[in-house]
């Protein structure tokens, strides 16, 4: 399946995109596609203990089976407000 | 004007206001304005750069905004956060909570920017001289109980 | 316009709001509007007046500004409260606290509020239908410490 | 001496006059003032507990001492914001 991947502040600028697409096998989860990443962007393991993610717009926990073309959101600790 | 938005455009206290005002039961208004402080931790600050996650950061705020009525039924709130790049002294957040009685206003309020500040997702990029750094406060978690708790705590409802 | 005061006119949010901003090192501004509900313990109320001993409540609103200054170093204030008669949903006082934090400014905010209740000499004519009364609050005794810190205890500091 | 006593609220409309002057025996108090008042208006006597009083626009005790051309305020119970 593929998925949209989509980053925010400092992992964006870690990745140089915010967005990218990813080919991932069925039955992934949100934690499978994250550790793609890490794996291709180390300095993003600074993040795996403080991540949250989402997934189609709404907090998921990582443990979520994903499907196919859903948007796959991870975010470091927010600083708002 | 949404009462809840996550917006590039400079925020006015007016509208906030406005969006809570018009009944005649209401009684007391509480509003709180983040604004862009020149300085932080000893850095001295040149401007900010706000980024969302535009669509789940209103779905946040909208779930907030449905917590703190449970907390204080009949509390009308509107919340606008600003987005891009800000000056300083530039109005960051706005929120504001009309009531009966004053103690339900000030403490919705309250519990608002707390709750703000522990899940809405939104990134405040720090640019000061010498230097950027992306802040990085709360884990995002909005099921967590006890961040939840502690933000009803700190209305001293 | 004084960042104290007591006047028929209007009262307007934004010139608190102006009178506490201006410095870069804020970063947050607390407000409270007090409106003029249209029922009061099951009287159908149609409008106010509010008589005030005017040089003594601009000394005491001085004065709490002085109680908060202490309580809350750095903080800015402004109080403006409205005297003659007030309809429906009018602005009857405004607050603005202005710090470099949140807390500090809700505290400052939430505590001129509470004191304005027990100390200033401003006194409420409430016109309902079929009939009025003088509303009577607090006997005020500016020196009455046990009333001062339930001020202080209300603000959650 | 001669002072002058400024009244709020329900005093006011209990006396049906905002101020009025008295001449008082030197020596006199707040409370001298108050006592005289209550007995021209005896429907004063329910605040004889509750008031508050002021002289020359500061607030002060009931023994405190008047004298001549001191304006004396008697304060109901407050309830501005």
């Amino acid at each position: 399946m593929r998925i949209t991947v989509r980053l925010f502040a400092r992992l964006r600028d870690i990745a140089g995109l915010a967005e990218l697409t990813r080919e991932l096998p069925d039955g992934s989860t949100a934690a499978d596609a994250w550790r793609e990443l890490v794996e291709q962007f180390p300095a993003m393991a600074a993040y795996n203990a403080s991540i949250s993610t989402a997934v189609n717009a709404d907090y998921a926990k990582m443990t979520t089976m994903l499907s196919d073309n859903d948007e796959v959101a991870f975010l470091p600790p927010v600083s708002g407000g | 004007m949404q009462s809840i938005a996550v917006t590039s455009d400079p925020l006015r206290l007016e509208t906030l206001v406005g969006l809570v005002s018009g009944s005649g039961g209401l009684g007391a208004i509480a509003t709180f304005v983040g604004l862009v402080r020149d300085h932080n931790q000893g850095r001295r600050v040149t401007h900010l750069e706000y980024e969302a996650y535009e669509p789940l950061a209103v779905k946040v705020l909208e779930q907030i905004r449905g917590e703190a009525g449970t907390e204080w039924p009949g509390v009308r709130l509107a919340v606008h956060h600003r987005v891009g790049r800000l000056a300083i002294g530039d109005a960051s957040i706005i929120i504001a909570a009309a009531s009966a009685h004053r103690a339900d206003a000030f403490a919705a309020c309250r519990y608002v920017i707390e709750r703000v500040k522990q899940i809405v997702p939104i990134w405040k990029h720090e640019f000061f001289e010498g230097g950027e750094v992306w802040i990085e406060g709360a884990t995002a978690n909005p099921q967590d109980d006890a961040a939840r708790l502690e933000a009803v705590r700190r209305t001293c409802a």
